[in-house]
């Protein structure tokens, strides 16, 4: 059984977002929300994390501190995009300091639209998030299965 | 010929205090390096075998005296050089700030010399005597001194290569080194006064010229103050003469013990004088500074004072003297009173040093304060204890200071925050002074065993101590993890990643190695040392002998033998691993060297590095000991001015120790072992689970599902394990394993000092995993955990000693079959605890260092770096720590019915949940304030109480 | 007393039902007139281009040789320029419902029926017959 | 060797929600120097104004920062609005103020929300965030969007209220003002907020001038400085006083955005009394021409809009100066000294929009 359905714990970013759908992944954790009901945690370390909610387009800036991030966070690991700037940079796609949307940097697997997005909208993402675990999953447990024994200090 | 004298006790005595005077004279007169070590080197190791020889020839004997032919115009002659030549320094040296020393020599000498030859003094019988004590201190200094010697010659040829500038006065300094073991060896056989005192200026004598060698204004001026300090101390012992000279009476101090006994003023008057001497010599406030300022010298030097020499005759004298305490309370009470206040000041000072000698120093302090304490309490009990301390405490300092020496000639420094990632740049060293350290202050060890002896004799003789003995031991934790920490955490300098091993001699390592085998035998055999030295000893002195022996040392085996197989099974079942950078808020810099590094502000790229807390702003090192130097003078004016004033002689209130001598069976200890190792992490899920659910409630939404305890750790074990450094692998095992263990030994029943031991070196173990890793919040993490942890240390162990007054034991199995519910007896302690249970439980205004929801400043603190598996071990620790503290909360209620005590437990814990949710997380200046006070307030006031209705209620 | 106000409240809170609303299993219903997703209705659609000059973030595409309308969800950030700049009756929409999560990166194409919307009833009707 | 620890916080750190750096010298926990790093959000939208038609650029003023939104775009619209010369409808321009205070009381909720959490007090934090859910239920309801509210535009409003969400949105405020007070009570009382808040980054008065603090910030330190006492739009028609505090430190600061939610509430109702009839926009004729520097109090202080057109329909040059942009340097000043647990309360209590500030 793979637990990782159960209990999703996630990773918020504000990558260069107006703070709209910032305030909105947070607003999921409130009473009315309450995503604890589904195992639901903001961690706030990459390194307890499995889903990393990305707000906001890619800028020069804070390309490779996103990147760091998603090294940092132990496999299976899953990427949701949230918002227009996050999926595509938005109204600010023309701005002269951006990369455009998060997949330029990481690769996305889900992608939640909105301006800003809807905290429904964002469990919904999340909820799909978890889908994608059961795959990536077998895929690590393959390649666990190929290199056994041996200590997987792969740096990068 | 050979084989009678190595029978003859009396010979192989002669033999110790005349030989190294002998090597000093040929030191003295030999040149060249090579014949100074050959002759080191030998004199050393036949010392050792000597003392080890007269050990075990003596072991068993009752004490012996020897008889001496007159022989009185030596010490005179001795005093009289000793004297003129102080003068002589003075009048090279001497600056007109040491005025006063020099009106005290004089001072001293005119009454010495009136003593001697208006007055006479009477003859003592038996000038010299041999018990098993003196047998243990003449194993101390022979064997310890003498490794310190053989450590000293690699040392001081470093020492003048770092230091060219200054003249070699190596000759000077052996002869002095064995003159002083000479002397030393003097003093814990003299029973003569006279004689004593003429050995005891003698290692003044040495210890000044010694802390001075260096010759420049530093050492000049600390090695006057410590002779100033001393001579205080001598004039005590020259008035004791001069008193007994009047009165006519042996000045011996076998008489003086029989005198004091009965309660004579003289003998109380000459004891306190004597213990005057004692803690001068020992470094007791208000004295203390002269041992801190002693630090300028060599390190060998300050390897001797701490360990073997000078500061041990003094706990030496004033142990001696302990029956005449133990018949005279009051006496003795002050007496403890300035050993408990030197333990608890000291010890807290001791937060604020980055050097580290001087926190060694204030260590060593605090050591003595606690064994002095001991003898001011003088029971058999306490006697015992500090037998021990002097011991395991001379073992461990001489460990430590040696290999602190030559670590300062590797890097250059003796700051301690040069010291990180020591383990990786020489493992070697590092593994001495971590085992230097888990020596002074962990379970098993040797200090921890005899600070365990303390808080069982405190416990019945003085409430006020115990107190005392519980608020100093909690920074003592503080500041020995941190420097752990230190020493196992990555190094921030890449320069000075590896260090020439090569470059320590084999001299060294073999001082070094001996002690750390010694460190690790005498854990192991402190039984027998028990047996064979210290209760015959106890036998002689004391007129009985409780049952007095720790109880079964087999828990103490199993931690030892854990602690030692642990790093071997982690060596051969290392887990698959992904190394990752540190988690530095995303702005890491992709590492070229082992550092890590990150892009701060202004462009700038900081290599992390991390410093250790000192308090510094909370604690004040200045203030602090003017207050401890203001109460040290208060009370020993009260222990001298005491003994005019008749007392009513009385034996404190003891009640009979109450051993549960039928040892559980193997069977059982299974059943109970393997009922707690599975049905602990299930509880502890389910009430995680249920803390969640009730928190969501309290916030107005509906949480988690009751099982998601389970899935998450279902799910973090399943996950990739990334580490920053492998060694938090090994250090978090460590934290289960020995929480695994404690709950074992809570659930067996046995001591409940054994249990928070125990659970305290498995938090150790935690926060060394944090200290591992090169990330600022890790550090930080670790430090707020280190600070929570003094903060309830206190808390803890005052719950121990609470539950052991109202029931008479510290096992667990007794305390659970009492008569009553504790709580009647123990509501303070009650409080107490709940208030430890919050800390404990990571409960919202005192979640400092990691928290299980809500964010903080230090990220996850703690567990920042932990992910998969490790941190799925971390909460499963933390599941059985939370069942076995629940455990501890039912111990006070244990006599209501079943239901009842489940709905007062789940009240209990809604109740924390609720304390949870309804305050802002405090400061740690703010915890660690609410965290003393309750523990002194609550847990201090149901202490007198209850110290005082018990001893009501004993007396007849 | 200052100690207690919170915990008074935490207390009141355990015995009232959670405010939560119970996302997946309950879908609470839209807000009128809240701006969830753009929602075309090819029928009434002129193609008069007037959108996609509109659209701030070059969110629609139309494509009149092809005729289809082309709505990138990705770059819409739901702004309703399109909608009031619509000169046809209500032919975009925004929707009250939200746009769901997508696992690609696609766009959304809305092929518009050759027939003038005056017309279309009438050619449905001729079809048929 | 020092004893100094050099932390890196931020850009990514649970406490702050924005990503923001700050080198945090530290010795013990006492930090010796806060160096700040800006830029991780930085887009460059003023430069957007340069390709963007100035009646587009409304979407992306209101973007700044998805919080003070909708006073962005009012700033936006009413500087174009002074240089195109268009008079707003009065109508318009009351919906504008009664907005304006509905993401006032929203943000500051916000705020006391974010701070609770930065002090541990994750109960509180729901609480407040319990409250801020009904008001954006109300937000759209009448605006169409919960954080966004794209309901400006130049020349007045681009939805009308019906008389009916009117009545809805007077008994939902009137609800929410009693809940509001009870947190407030807390807020302000709570011995173990007091522990931490009270006597915390302290901003004397003249440091605050000095330094050019604005908002909460400057009014905690004592200045009774409000951009809405300059009587734009609707506020001309309102009678209130700015909320001042003396003392300076993170609970002045917290005192002052507690009652200014009390003020948005009592200003709502003044507005929505005297609501006036008639059209809620009208036509913009021309192309901008000329310049406009317009000063707007949002919930973290005034803000400055500053449009230059010159005849085409692009904006010449667009220049936002945000109020934690003018705050930062006093952030700088009071975090030196403080504890490190001390820090995420501190740099709260500015209320720091990154996103406004480096737009």
């Amino acid at each position: 059984m793979n637990f990782l359905k159960k209990s999703p714990w996630i990773l918020h970013y504000d990558a260069s977002s107006c703070n709209g759908c910032d305030i909105e992944v947070l607003a999921c954790l409130t009473p009315i929300y309450d995503v604890e009901r589904l195992g639901i945690i903001n961690t706030g370390n990459p390194k307890h994390a499995d889903i990393l909610l990305i707000t906001g387009a890619i800028n020069a800036q804070n390309q490779s501190v996103v990147q760091t991030l998603y090294e940092q966070m132990p496999a299976p690991k899953v990427v949701v995009a949230i918002g227009a700037c996050a999926l595509s940079g938005g109204i600010f796609s023309q701005c002269y300091n951006l990369h455009q949307g998060v997949d330029s940097t990481i690769p996305v697997d889900i992608y939640v639209p909105g301006c800003a997005a809807r905290p429904e909208a964002i469990i919904d993402g999340v909820l799909q998030a978890v889908a994608c675990f059961n795959q990536k999953q077998t895929i690590r447990s393959n390649q666990k299965r190929t290199s056994h024994g041996i200590k997987l200090d792969s740096h990068h | 010929m050979f084989s009678e004298f190595i029978q003859n006790p009396v010979h192989l005595m002669s033999f110790l205090v005349l030989f190294p005077f002998f090597s000093a004279m040929l030191l003295a007169w030999m040149k060249g390096s090579f014949w100074q070590s050959w002759i080191v080197r030998w004199s050393s190791l036949l010392l050792m075998l000597t003392s080890l020889l007269l050990a075990f020839q003596t072991s068993w004997r009752p004490h012996l005296f020897f008889i001496l032919p007159h022989l009185h115009w030596i010490t005179t002659l001795g005093d009289l050089i000793i004297t003129l030549f102080l003068f002589w320094i003075f009048l090279k040296k001497g600056t007109r700030k040491e005025l006063w020393i020099l009106s005290l020599l004089i001072f001293q000498t005119i009454i010495l010399l009136y003593t001697d030859w208006v007055l006479g003094l009477k003859t003592t019988p038996f000038p010299f005597y041999l018990d098993s004590f003196s047998i243990i201190m003449i194993l101390i200094i022979g064997v310890i001194g003498g490794l310190i010697c053989i450590y000293a010659i690699p040392y001081m040829k470093t020492y003048h290569n770092h230091h060219p500038h200054l003249p070699d006065h190596r000759r000077r300094f052996f002869f002095l080194f064995f003159l002083f073991l000479s002397a030393m060896t003097g003093i814990v056989i003299s029973n003569d006064l006279s004689w004593l005192l003429l050995f005891w200026e003698i290692t003044t004598l040495c210890c000044f010229l010694l802390i001075g060698y260096a010759d420049d204004a530093e050492a000049r001026k600390n090695a006057f103050l410590a002779l100033g300090y001393n001579l205080i101390g001598s004039l005590g012992i020259v008035i004791t003469l001069w008193i007994l000279a009047e009165m006519h009476q042996k000045p011996s101090l076998t008489h003086i013990i029989s005198l004091g006994k009965l309660g004579a003023i003289l003998g109380l008057l000459a004891a306190a004088l004597l213990a005057l001497a004692g803690l001068a010599k020992s470094a007791q406030l208000p004295f203390s500074s002269w041992l801190t300022g002693a630090m300028v010298a060599p390190t060998p030097v300050s390897a001797l004072l701490h360990s073997s020499t000078m500061v041990n005759a003094g706990v030496f004298l004033i142990l001696k003297l302990a029956p005449i305490f133990h018949a005279h309370i009051a006496l003795g009470e002050s007496l403890s009173f300035i050993g408990g206040i030197t333990f608890l000041i000291s010890s807290i000072i001791a937060l604020n040093q980055s050097n580290i000698k001087r926190m060694l120093a204030y260590s060593t302090i605090s050591n003595l304060g606690l064994i002095v304490a001991c003898a001011g309490i003088g029971t058999p009990e306490a006697i015992w204890a500090a037998i021990f301390l002097i011991i395991f405490h001379a073992i461990a300092k001489a460990l430590l200071f040696q290999t602190v020496g030559t670590v300062e000639h590797q890097i250059g420094s003796r700051d301690i925050e040069t010291m990180d990632g020591l383990w990786i740049r020489h493992r070697g060293l590092t593994l001495a002074l971590i085992l230097g350290t888990l020596g002074m202050f962990l379970v098993p060890f040797g200090m921890l065993i005899s600070k365990w002896a303390c808080l069982q004799t405190f416990i019945h003789s003085s409430p006020i101590l115990a107190l005392l003995l519980v608020f100093g031991s909690a920074p003592t934790l503080f500041f020995w993890s941190k420097w752990m920490g230190k020493l196992i955490s990555p190094p921030s300098t890449p320069s000075e990643i590896t260090l020439d091993s090569s470059l320590v001699s084999k001299d060294t390592w073999f001082s070094i190695g001996m002690l750390m085998i010694l460190t690790l035998v005498a854990c192991f055999l402190f039984p027998a040392i028990s047996h064979f030295w210290v209760d015959p000893y106890l036998g002689l002195t004391m007129s009985s002998l409780g049952p007095w022996t720790l109880h079964h040392p087999l828990f103490l085996w199993v931690t030892l033998i854990l602690l030692l197989i642990l790093p071997a099974g982690f060596f051969f079942l290392a887990p698959s691993y992904k190394t990752v950078t540190p988690y530095l808020c995303g702005l890491n810099i992709p590492a070229t060297t082992s550092n890590a590094q990150f892009q701060g502000s202004l462009g700038q790229i900081h290599t992390v590095q991390i410093r250790n807390y000192y308090l510094t702003s909370y604690f004040k090192e200045k203030s602090l000991l003017k207050i401890g130097q203001v109460l040290g003078i208060i009370f020993l004016l009260i222990m001298i001015l005491i003994n005019f004033h008749h007392w009513k002689l009385s034996t404190p209130f003891l009640p009979p120790p109450v051993w549960n001598s039928n040892s559980p069976s193997w069977l059982h200890l299974g059943m109970v072992a393997l009922l707690f190792f599975i049905s602990a992490p299930i509880l502890g899920a389910l009430l995680t689970g249920f803390d969640r659910i009730v928190t969501a409630r309290i916030q107005n939404r509906y949480g988690p599902p009751l099982l998601q305890p389970f899935y998450d750790i279902l799910k973090l074990w399943n996950k990739q394990t990334s580490v920053v450094n492998p060694m938090q692998i090994f250090y978090v095992w460590g934290f289960v394993l020995f929480m695994l263990l404690t709950g074992f030994i809570f659930f067996s029943g046995e001591s409940l000092l054994l249990v928070i031991f125990s659970m305290m070196l498995g938090s150790l173990f935690l926060t060394l995993a944090a200290f591992s890793t090169p990330s600022p919040y890790s550090h930080l993490g670790a430090e707020r955990e280190l600070i929570q942890m003094m903060a309830y240390e206190p808390l803890l162990l005052l719950t121990a000693l609470g539950m052991d007054l109202s029931t008479g034991s510290f096992q667990i199995q007794t305390i659970a079959t009492s008569h009553y519910p504790l709580l009647y007896q123990l509501p303070g302690f009650f409080l107490g605890f709940l208030m430890l249970l919050t800390i404990k439980l990571r409960k919202s205004p005192f979640d400092l260092s990691t928290s299980h929801h809500g964010h903080q400043e230090l990220v996850k603190g703690l567990t920042t770096e932990f992910s998969g598996s490790l941190l799925a071990l971390i909460e499963i620790g933390h599941w059985y720590e939370n069942i076995i503290l629940l455990g501890i909360l039912c111990l006070f209620i244990l006599h209501w019915p079943w239901e009842i005590l489940l709905t007062v437990l789940t009240f209990l814990f809604i109740f924390e949940i609720l304390i949870d949710n309804t305050y802002a997380r405090f400061t740690w200046e703010k915890t660690l304030q609410t965290a003393w006070i309750v523990a002194a307030l609550f847990g201090g006031s149901n202490l007198l109480f209850l110290f005082y209705y018990h001893s009501i209620n004993v007396r007849p | 007393m200052s100690y207690f106000q919170m915990l008074n409240l935490s207390i009141q809170q355990l015995w009232h039902r959670p405010a939560t609303r119970l996302y997946p299993q309950e879908v609470r219903p839209v807000i009128a007139r809240s701006r969830g997703r753009v929602e075309l209705q090819p029928s009434t659609c002129t193609l008069c281009l007037l959108c996609e000059k509109k659209c701030p973030t070059h969110a629609i595409h139309i494509d009149r040789t092809q005729r289809l309308f082309t709505l990138d969800r990705f770059q819409c950030i739901l702004c309703g320029a399109c909608e009031s700049a619509c000169i046809a009756k209500h032919a975009i929409v925004l929707s009250e419902h939200y746009a769901p999560p997508q696992t690609h990166r696609d766009v959304i194409i809305w092929p518009v029926p050759s027939t003038p919307p005056s017309l279309a009833s009438t050619t449905k009707s001729q079809n048929k017959g | 060797m020092g004893k100094q620890t050099i932390i890196p916080f931020g850009p990514q750190h649970p406490v702050l929600p924005e990503p923001i750096h700050l080198d945090l010298v530290l010795e013990d926990e006492q930090v010796l120097q806060a160096i700040p790093r800006i830029g991780f959000v930085h887009r460059g939208l003023e430069k957007l104004a340069e390709k963007k038609d100035f009646q587009d650029m409304v979407y992306v003023g209101e973007r700044i920062c998805g919080i003070c939104s909708f006073i962005h775009s009012v700033a936006f619209c009413q500087a174009m609005e002074s240089i195109l010369g268009i008079e707003v409808p009065e109508r318009a321009q009351s919906l504008r103020g009664f907005w304006s205070e509905l993401s006032r009381i929203h943000s500051h909720w916000l705020w006391m929300g974010l701070l609770a959490d930065s002090f541990g007090f994750e109960n509180l934090f729901m609480q407040t965030w319990k409250l801020r859910e009904s008001l954006l239920d109300l937000v759209e309801a009448t605006a169409g969007g919960r954080v966004i509210y794209g309901s400006c535009k130049i020349g007045g409003v681009r939805r009308d209220i019906s008389l009916e969400l009117i009545t809805q949105a007077q008994t939902t405020l009137k609800a929410l003002y009693t809940q509001h007070q009870i947190l407030a009570s807390i807020f302000e009382n709570d011995t173990s907020i007091q522990h931490r808040t009270q006597g915390k980054g302290m901003l004397s008065k003249d440091k605050a001038y000095e330094l050019g603090a604005v908002g909460p910030t400057l009014r905690a330190s004592g200045w009774p400085l409000d951009a809405r006492l300059l009587k734009y739009g609707t506020y001309q028609n309102l009678e209130f006083q700015p909320v001042v505090e003396t003392q300076g430190d993170c609970y002045a600061r917290m005192r002052v955005r507690i009652r200014e939610v009390d003020q948005s509430f009592d200003l709502i109702n003044q507005l929505l009394k005297k609501l006036p009839d008639g059209p809620v926009e009208t036509k913009i004729t021309g192309m901008p021409s000329g310049e406009h520097f317009e000063r707007v109090e949002q919930p973290r202080g005034e803000v400055v809009h500053y449009l230059k057109g010159n005849g085409s329909k692009f904006l010449e040059r667009y220049r936002v100066r945000t109020p934690t942009f003018a705050n930062l340097p006093a952030l700088v000043e009071i975090l030196k000294g403080c504890t490190f647990a001390d820090v995420p309360i501190i740099v709260l209590s500015i209320d720091p929009c990154i996103s406004c500030t480096e737009r």
